[in-house]
């Protein structure tokens, strides 16, 4: 197994402070795109494109039903969601370059890579089309907005003071990912890197594994630390709403629940099953309901004109004023802690 | 005319010593195994926990549904077709298990349910092969993209939990041995007698071999074809009851390259993609062999980069300590 | 010998099988045209005709692997429009096929009893006794050498004929159909055979048999029929015709000589073989191939012939020795290198070696000589066309044209297209590795006749035949080869059944210059 | 003839090209127009490109199912060459094509030195090749690639974009190559009886190796165009390309059992896959949709076709 983490891509990492709040972030000047010449869109009817990075996932699923939400409450907007069957970059490009050609106001993306989809991107944004960014980014000036679900280091410390909280300040842990080139996870891993070094430093990083987006796969992959590590191992971070149920399944049926920490990225309806049996403690996730309706607000507000270059926040609906951060990106929030006790109220 | 001394042609086929034989028959399975247990010996010695049972569990039951799965498809193999879609299949067919369970039906019917609908599903595939002479990679080709875009569209990926704990076979343990490990043993044995010892099973074997004297020797080739599909579609079924029971959620997606895991495992295990020839058995062993090389990979520190690569490498060195060997026995 | 038991002969006797009007096209063209056939319990009853009279489609017909498009079949009591498969073998009749339908992958044993083997309880198959039953099947063939366990891949193709026949014995057929059984037989084995098929005949069984070798056909048949392009030309006890008549009856004209040699003007030496050894296969091979000549090279069954054959043009390179062309020493590494050196092979196994069956006979014989037809890489298919038609009239091909696809030719016409894809090529040695097996005696005669003019031209000409009349007729000279060596070279005068025969059992080798 | 009944499935692919772009131009007024048509060809070149060396290779009776890995190994090989060696781009797409040759030359070498059969020798590889792109990129995506490099996947010459003249020009080359030369015939013969190909005299060896190693050069070629079209190089780039391949060649009318398809087959079938995702699109179809309707689409052509030239036999 690969010590420690040289993985992901070259892009610097900025951990959060150990205690104490974040920093506010600098002001920076906008440096998103702009559409050529879009027509006036200002309260007309919208017909938008939702391409995220595959469909037939739960998590996209609650993206989506969050823009219906939004499109409801708004009225004049149509929402489509339309993505290849398989998280593949150049499947993603062909689906909203149909689109573009189709004609459609508005595009909101997840990008299975930020720099494969900036072209198609940029061609939409000459066609006058409106393209704001959500869950995973392109190139800032590939697009307009980006709604950011939580910045990865808030995900990084979240996680790994979660983890040091059950296993200790000196436990040793793995990672269980899809794949190392998944954009977002190969950051959220990166800063954890950083964090984990700056805060908590006695803490042993074990080793990462792949196991794709295969769900027996990730059990195996987990079974197997577990195996190699025996009692050194005392938690397992999942980085996809795949890896965390299946190890935590692992650390069950391996009768180690409470010995072996599970801590990671998942939805609550993939999880409920362990936290409902207390071998998990908690799972960290933002509302990606809450994620889908931000994002059809943004783009609302980006076709009429409300959310221009240079605002510092934007009118999202029942979230309130979100806070525009790094230029171009609009910051959902804090990541959500799900535990036993809340762990019910959500659906998706 | 002086008549030729009849006993005079040379002997080329000596009578061969049972082991001789054995080894002749079953080559590829014994350098299969022999690779499990190259593979066990060289790294248990250098990370002894490799062999702890839990870890031959892990390996082991923790694959069983590939070993399974393998079974029908190198029954399909040896007739001379193949079967890109058991993928797609079985994750249909887990997801309608899941459904099954949790909209409270008997747990056994959601066991049972995916042998008999994959049995169908695939039964159609067969009968396109058969009665419709499409190459089988053609019809399976389009299967796969049916399944999967049709998946995605009922489901759209929505998890299934809440799945009644007595649905979970796979996690329980009879006599102490995890049950995927009793249906690939069981499996496996008894599909190997069953295909070596009936004239059904060696009918298959015909068929693979050279369809056409298959059916002037009477075989009824046709019903045959659509028959092996329909027994590896009810493999597939038997497959998803321990890969949907394994863990307490179901994932309403198909599984990554599980069908190129199944299609290596069964070719690689020396089931002739030309057909013909080849047992379960050796699809079983390459099963659990690259369970236990990625397993191994773990345990030994090969970076993680690189554990493809390394895996792709062992691949094709037993593929060509196979042919070596095959190539000696057919010099011509 | 206990007295055979045969049924109470009523007269006339119920034939096992009877065709009535029969016929069948295939792509349009009719091949089969009303013909009427029938076999009697306890007769050989020959079928002949010359290649492509359709002959073998008659076979399928009967055997359920055709649909005729017309007329009637009745296997005993039933009659039908059409057989199965199932229906022959349910119905008694075990079929030798020409082209030899085994299953490469498979044990000799398993190949012998597919589709009706011995099975225990719960339909498990008999190992044990199939085993036996194939061994005893095969000791009647005195084939003591095949091992029973063999992949049927792995073996000869007369081993595989020995197979092929062990298989349709096995099922105790009321009917035996052989479509030329010996054609890959040498003269012993022919000889096991007719004691077979005579046994059987006593034992009542109706036996049809496919030859074109007319010693056998006077030797074993009871009655013959003999076909011409796809229609019945005529039914007779074999006491009624001479060979005279029935080569007449075949080809609807008189043939005076079989092998008809030309005077040889044999020249210079061309190859030189030296110590020629490769593997355990052969060792020790040394002869010079000469200008002009025919040489004729004879062995039983596996005595490395065609082992020698394939290692002078480069499929298995040889382990030792030299081979010398025209002086010089070569060391030939491919089929490829072979050809460019002027050495043709015209292999012994058609099917698969020889053809390429799916293409059309322009691109079967332009296949070798590719270069000729094309400019640079590209082909001229008009001229292409030209030079296969050419051919097609050289030979007497009997085909549509050069479009027509050579896989749907009789036997002996493919046999033509292997030839004059190897004449395209204009080598100076040719190979022929049983160059007229399976061919009619018309056709026999004009490839023989073809033989004496490319000798006559200054080919030299290396001819592996397992036909002794063939070896003798056409020879200059005479090598003959015993497991793995070669034993004897006999000159055309010293030549007769006797020598040659000793000299094939392993006799003490006669040497000579 | 044969060429009669290839004839036939062409025209019958033929027909069903026009009924679809006829039926989808009907659905949305933006389907039959230049720009979408020219856009189209730009995001099939790389299918395209390894379809058609696919057909040769499937053809012979082979199948390589590592081209997809060999897209991502030859991406990777660019962009790790260009970036952290510092070599020029120019030369790092040479070399990258280099190792796309030599990567399909192994796989020859795989089937033809040692008799694997294809199939499993290319499962190998293409778990082998994306291995190597995975260990040599250590995850690492490669961007940043200077503008010019963008007119191969992005830019038009003479109003056409760039790489349909180089996926025309291949086609071109390709179809004029089996149809009419003695490679051609070669590759026919191989796929049709092989035995008696090498018997006949013919390279058979070096044809296939060739051939592989030409199938690897396409993938390459693919790649860089790729790499050009999306200006970012990943490991996992070209994933399950094969299989689209293998489709547009099957739809094509090429056999699976060699011996028989043209490089025209495979072009409609591109063509017929292409424009069934985008107009199907365009006429509203989502993706889920649009793959059911491929696949039913695949196994009725072949279907239909079937019917019309069954073979009179039995
Ligand atoms: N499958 C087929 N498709 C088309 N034509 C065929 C097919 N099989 C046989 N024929 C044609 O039918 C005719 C009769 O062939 P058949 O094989 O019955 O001849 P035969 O008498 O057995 O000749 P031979 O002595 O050479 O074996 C030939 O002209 C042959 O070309
Ligand atoms: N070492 C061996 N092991 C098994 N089989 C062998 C071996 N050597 C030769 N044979 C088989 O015996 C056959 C004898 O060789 P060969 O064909 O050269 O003999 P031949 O005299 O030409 O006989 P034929 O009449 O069969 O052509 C080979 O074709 C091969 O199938
Ligand atoms: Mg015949
Ligand atoms: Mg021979």
């Amino acid at each position: 197994g690969a010590q420690g983490w040289t993985g992901g891509d070259d892009l610097p990492t900025n951990p959060l402070p150990c205690d104490g709040p974040a920093p506010a972030p600098e002001p920076m000047a906008y440096n998103g795109g702009e559409p050529a010449n879009p027509p006036d869109r200002n309260g007309k009817p919208l017909t938008v494109v939702d391409v995220p990075k595959l469909i037939g996932v739960g998590y996209f699923d609650a993206t989506s039903k969050g823009m219906q939400e939004a499109a409801a409450e708004l009225g004049n907007m149509t929402i489509t969601t339309d993505a290849p069957v398989e998280a593949n970059i150049d499947d993603q490009i062909t689906v909203i370059d149909n689109y573009i050609t189709k004609g459609v106001d508005g595009i909101l993306f997840a990008a299975n890579d930020g720099v494969a989809i900036a072209p198609v991107l940029k061609k939409a944004l000459a066609a006058g089309i409106n393209v704001v960014g959500y869950d995973s980014n392109a190139e800032p000036d590939a697009r307009q907005w980006f709604v950011n679900q939580a910045e990865f280091n808030g995900v990084a410390k979240t996680l790994v003071d979660k983890m040091a909280e059950e296993i200790g300040a000196d436990g040793s842990f793995a990672i269980v990912t899809s794949t190392f080139t998944t954009p977002n996870q190969a950051r959220w891993i990166a800063e954890m890197a950083a964090y984990q070094a700056a805060c908590h430093p006695e803490m042993k990083w074990l080793e990462t594994v792949e196991a794709q987006e295969d769900n027996i796969l990730s059990f195996n992959q987990a079974n197997t630390l577990i195996n190699k590590y025996g009692d050194e191992l005392k938690g397992i971070f999942g980085m996809t709403s795949i890896a965390t149920p299946a190890a935590a399944d692992a650390v069950t049926q391996a009768g180690q629940c409470g010995k072996i920490a599970v801590v990671g990225l998942a939805t609550p309806n993939a999880m409920r099953p362990y936290i409902e049996s207390d071998c998990v403690k908690s799972t960290v996730l933002w509302n990606p309901v809450d994620l889908g309706y931000a994002a059809a607000h943004v783009l609302r507000a980006t076709a009429d004109g409300t959310l221009k270059p240079g605002d510092t926040s934007v009118k999202a609906g029942k979230l309130g004023d979100l806070a525009v951060i790094k230029g171009s990106e609009i910051l959902l929030g804090d990541p959500f802690v799900f535990t036993k006790d809340n762990v019910n109220d959500f659906d998706f | 005319m002086a008549a030729p001394d009849l006993h005079a042609a040379p002997d080329f086929h000596p009578k061969r010593s049972l082991a001789a034989r054995i080894v002749s028959a079953y080559g590829q399975e014994i350098v299969i195994a022999a690779a499990i247990v190259a593979l066990f010996v060289v790294v248990s010695t250098i990370n002894p926990r490799f062999l702890g049972t839990n870890n031959l569990n892990t390996i082991i039951a923790g694959n069983a549904y590939i070993a399974v799965a393998a079974i029908g498809m190198s029954m399909v193999i040896i007739t001379g077709q193949i079967d890109v879609s058991v993928g797609a299949l079985i994750g249909v067919l887990a997801t309608i298990s899941g459904n099954l369970a949790v909209s409270g039906a008997p747990v056994w019917i959601a066991w049972i349910a995916p042998v008999f609908i994959g049995a169908a599903i695939s039964g159609v595939t067969g009968a396109l092969v058969a009665y419709g002479r499409l190459p089988s990679i053609v019809v399976t080709l389009g299967m796969l993209s049916i399944l999967k875009g049709g998946l995605v569209s009922v489901t759209g990926g929505a998890w299934i939990n809440h799945l009644p704990p007595a649905f979970q076979l796979a996690q329980q343990r009879w006599l102490g041995l995890p049950v995927p490990i009793w249906f690939m043993v069981a499996l496996t044995l008894l599909a190997f007698l069953w295909m070596r010892n009936t004239a059904f099973g060696r009918s298959l074997y015909a068929i693979g071999g050279n369809p056409e004297a298959a059916r002037a020797a009477g075989i009824p080739v046709e019903r045959r074809i659509v028959q092996t599909f329909m027994i590896h579609g009810a493999f597939a079924g038997i497959a998803t009851m321990i890969f949907a029971t394994q863990l307490r959620v179901i994932q309403s997606t198909v599984p990554p390259n599980l069908e190129l895991t199944i299609i290596t495992a069964s070719v690689i295990g020396g089931v002739s993609i030309l057909g013909g020839t080849g047992t379960v058995i050796g699809s079983t062993l390459a099963a659990i062999l690259f369970a236990a090389i990625g397993s191994a990979m773990i345990f030994v520190n090969v970076s993680a980069y690189w554990l493809r690569a390394v895996i792709g490498f062992l691949i094709l060195v037993t593929v060509l300590v196979d042919m070596a060997r095959r190539n000696r026995e057919f010099r011509q | 010998m206990t007295p055979p038991v045969m049924p109470p002969v009523t007269s006339p006797v119920t034939p096992l099988v009877s065709l009535a009007g029969v016929s069948k096209s295939f792509a349009g063209v009719r091949v089969l045209k009303d013909v009427d056939f029938d076999v009697l319990p306890g007769e050989v009853h020959a079928l002949l005709g010359e290649n492509g009279a359709g002959k073998s489609t008659l076979i399928k017909v009967i055997a359920g692997v055709h649909a005729p498009d017309g007329g009637t079949i009745t296997i005993g009591e039933r009659e039908l429009a059409a057989v199965t498969p199932r229906d022959a073998v349910e119905g008694g009749i075990a079929t030798v096929y020409q082209e030899l339908l085994l299953f490469p992958e498979l044990s000799v044993a398993e190949n012998v009893f597919l589709g009706h083997a011995p099975t225990r309880g719960l339909g498990r198959l008999d190992w044990t006794q199939m085993r036996r039953r194939a061994r005893q099947l095969l000791d009647s063939l005195d084939s003591h050498d095949l091992d029973v366990d063999a992949k049927v891949g792995t073996l000869s193709v007369a081993n595989r004929q020995r197979v092929e026949i062990a298989k349709a014995l096995s099922q105790n057929a009321r009917v035996l159909i052989m479509d030329e059984p010996t054609a890959a037989l040498a003269d012993a084995d022919v000889r096991r055979l007719m004691d077979v098929v005579r046994r059987l005949r006593a034992r009542g069984v109706g036996i049809v048999y496919v030859s074109h070798k007319l010693p056998e056909i006077f030797e074993l048949a009871d009655r013959v029929t003999v076909l011409r392009d796809g229609a019945l030309i005529g039914t007779k006890p074999i006491a009624e015709v001479t060979e005279q008549s029935l080569v007449a009856m075949m080809v609807g004209r008189e043939i005076d000589h079989l092998f008809p040699k030309p005077e040889p003007a044999i020249r210079e030496t061309v190859l030189k073989v030296e110590g020629l050894a490769c593997g355990d296969r052969f060792r020790d091979v040394s002869f010079e191939l000469r200008r002009g000549e025919i040489l004729g090279m004879a062995g039983l069954v596996g005595s490395g012939r065609t082992e020698v054959a394939l290692t002078i043009f480069g499929i298995t390179p040889a382990t030792a020795g030299t081979i010398e062309l025209e002086g010089r020493p070569v060391a030939i590494t491919s089929p490829r290198h072979a050809c460019d050196l002027g050495i043709a092979y015209v292999p012994e196994d058609r099917g698969l070696q020889g053809l390429v069956r799916p293409m059309t006979i322009a691109q079967n014989v332009s296949m070798a000589s590719l270069r000729k037809v094309a400019t640079g890489i590209f082909i001229r298919f008009a001229d292409e066309a030209l030079r296969a038609a050419a051919s097609i009239k050289q030979l007497g091909t009997r085909a549509r044209g050069p479009d027509q696809v050579v896989g749907q030719l009789s036997g002996g016409n493919q046999q033509k297209v292997v030839l004059g894809k190897w004449l395209e090529t204009n080598p100076r040695i040719l190979i022929m590795d049983e160059p007229t097996r399976g061919i009619d005696v018309g056709a026999k005669s004009e490839i023989h006749a073809l033989m004496g003019r490319l000798a006559q031209e200054g080919m030299a000409i290396l001819m592996i035949s397992s036909e002794l009349p063939e070896v003798l007729g056409m020879s200059d000279r005479v090598l003959v080869m015993h497991a793995g060596r070669l034993v004897a070279a006999i000159d055309r005068a010293d030549a007769n059944p006797e020598s040659v025969g000793a000299a094939m059992a392993g006799a003490a080798a006669q040497e000579a210059a | 003839m044969t060429a009669k009944k290839l004839i036939r499935h062409e025209t019958i692919l033929a027909l069903l090209v026009i009924v679809a772009l006829f039926v989808l131009d009907r659905q949305s007024d933006r389907f039959f127009t230049v720009d979408n048509l020219f856009n189209q060809g730009r995001l099939m070149t790389e299918v395209g490109l390894i379809a058609l060396i696919m057909t040769f290779v499937i053809v012979t009776g082979g199948i390589d199912l590592s081209v997809g890995s060999i897209v991502g190994m030859t991406a990777i090989v660019l962009g790790v060459f260009w970036k952290n060696l510092g070599l020029p781009l120019p030369l790092a797409i040479l070399l990258a094509l280099a190792v796309g040759t030599f990567a399909g030359f192994v796989n020859g070498i795989i089937i033809t030195r040692f008799r694997v059969p294809a199939l499993i020798a290319t499962l190998g590889t293409l778990a082998l090749y994306r291995g190597i792109a995975e260990g040599i990129s250590q995850a690492r995506s490669v961007r940043g690639y200077p503008e010019w490099f963008f007119v191969l996947g992005q830019g038009s010459v003479l109003g056409v974009p760039t790489q349909l003249w180089i996926l025309g020009l291949v086609a071109l080359l390709s179809a004029v190559a089996l149809a009419y030369t003695t490679w051609g015939r070669t590759t026919y013969a191989i796929g049709s009886n092989e035995v008696a190909a090498r018997f006949s005299g013919l390279g058979v060896d070096a044809t296939k190796i060739a051939i592989y190693a030409a199938s690897g050069f396409a993938a390459a070629l693919a790649a860089v165009i790729f790499v050009s079209r999306v200006s970012t190089t990943r490991s996992d780039m070209g994933t399950g390309l094969e299989l689209d391949a293998i489709t547009a060649v099957v739809l094509g009318g090429t056999s699976i059992f060699g011996g028989r398809g043209t490089v025209v087959g495979t072009i409609l079938g591109l063509i017929l896959i292409q424009a069934l995702k985008n107009g199907l699109s365009l006429a509203g179809v989502k993706s889920d949709g649009t793959v059911v309707l491929i696949g039913a689409v695949l196994i009725l052509t072949i279907l239909v076709s079937n019917l019309f030239h069954r073979d009179a036999n039995r």
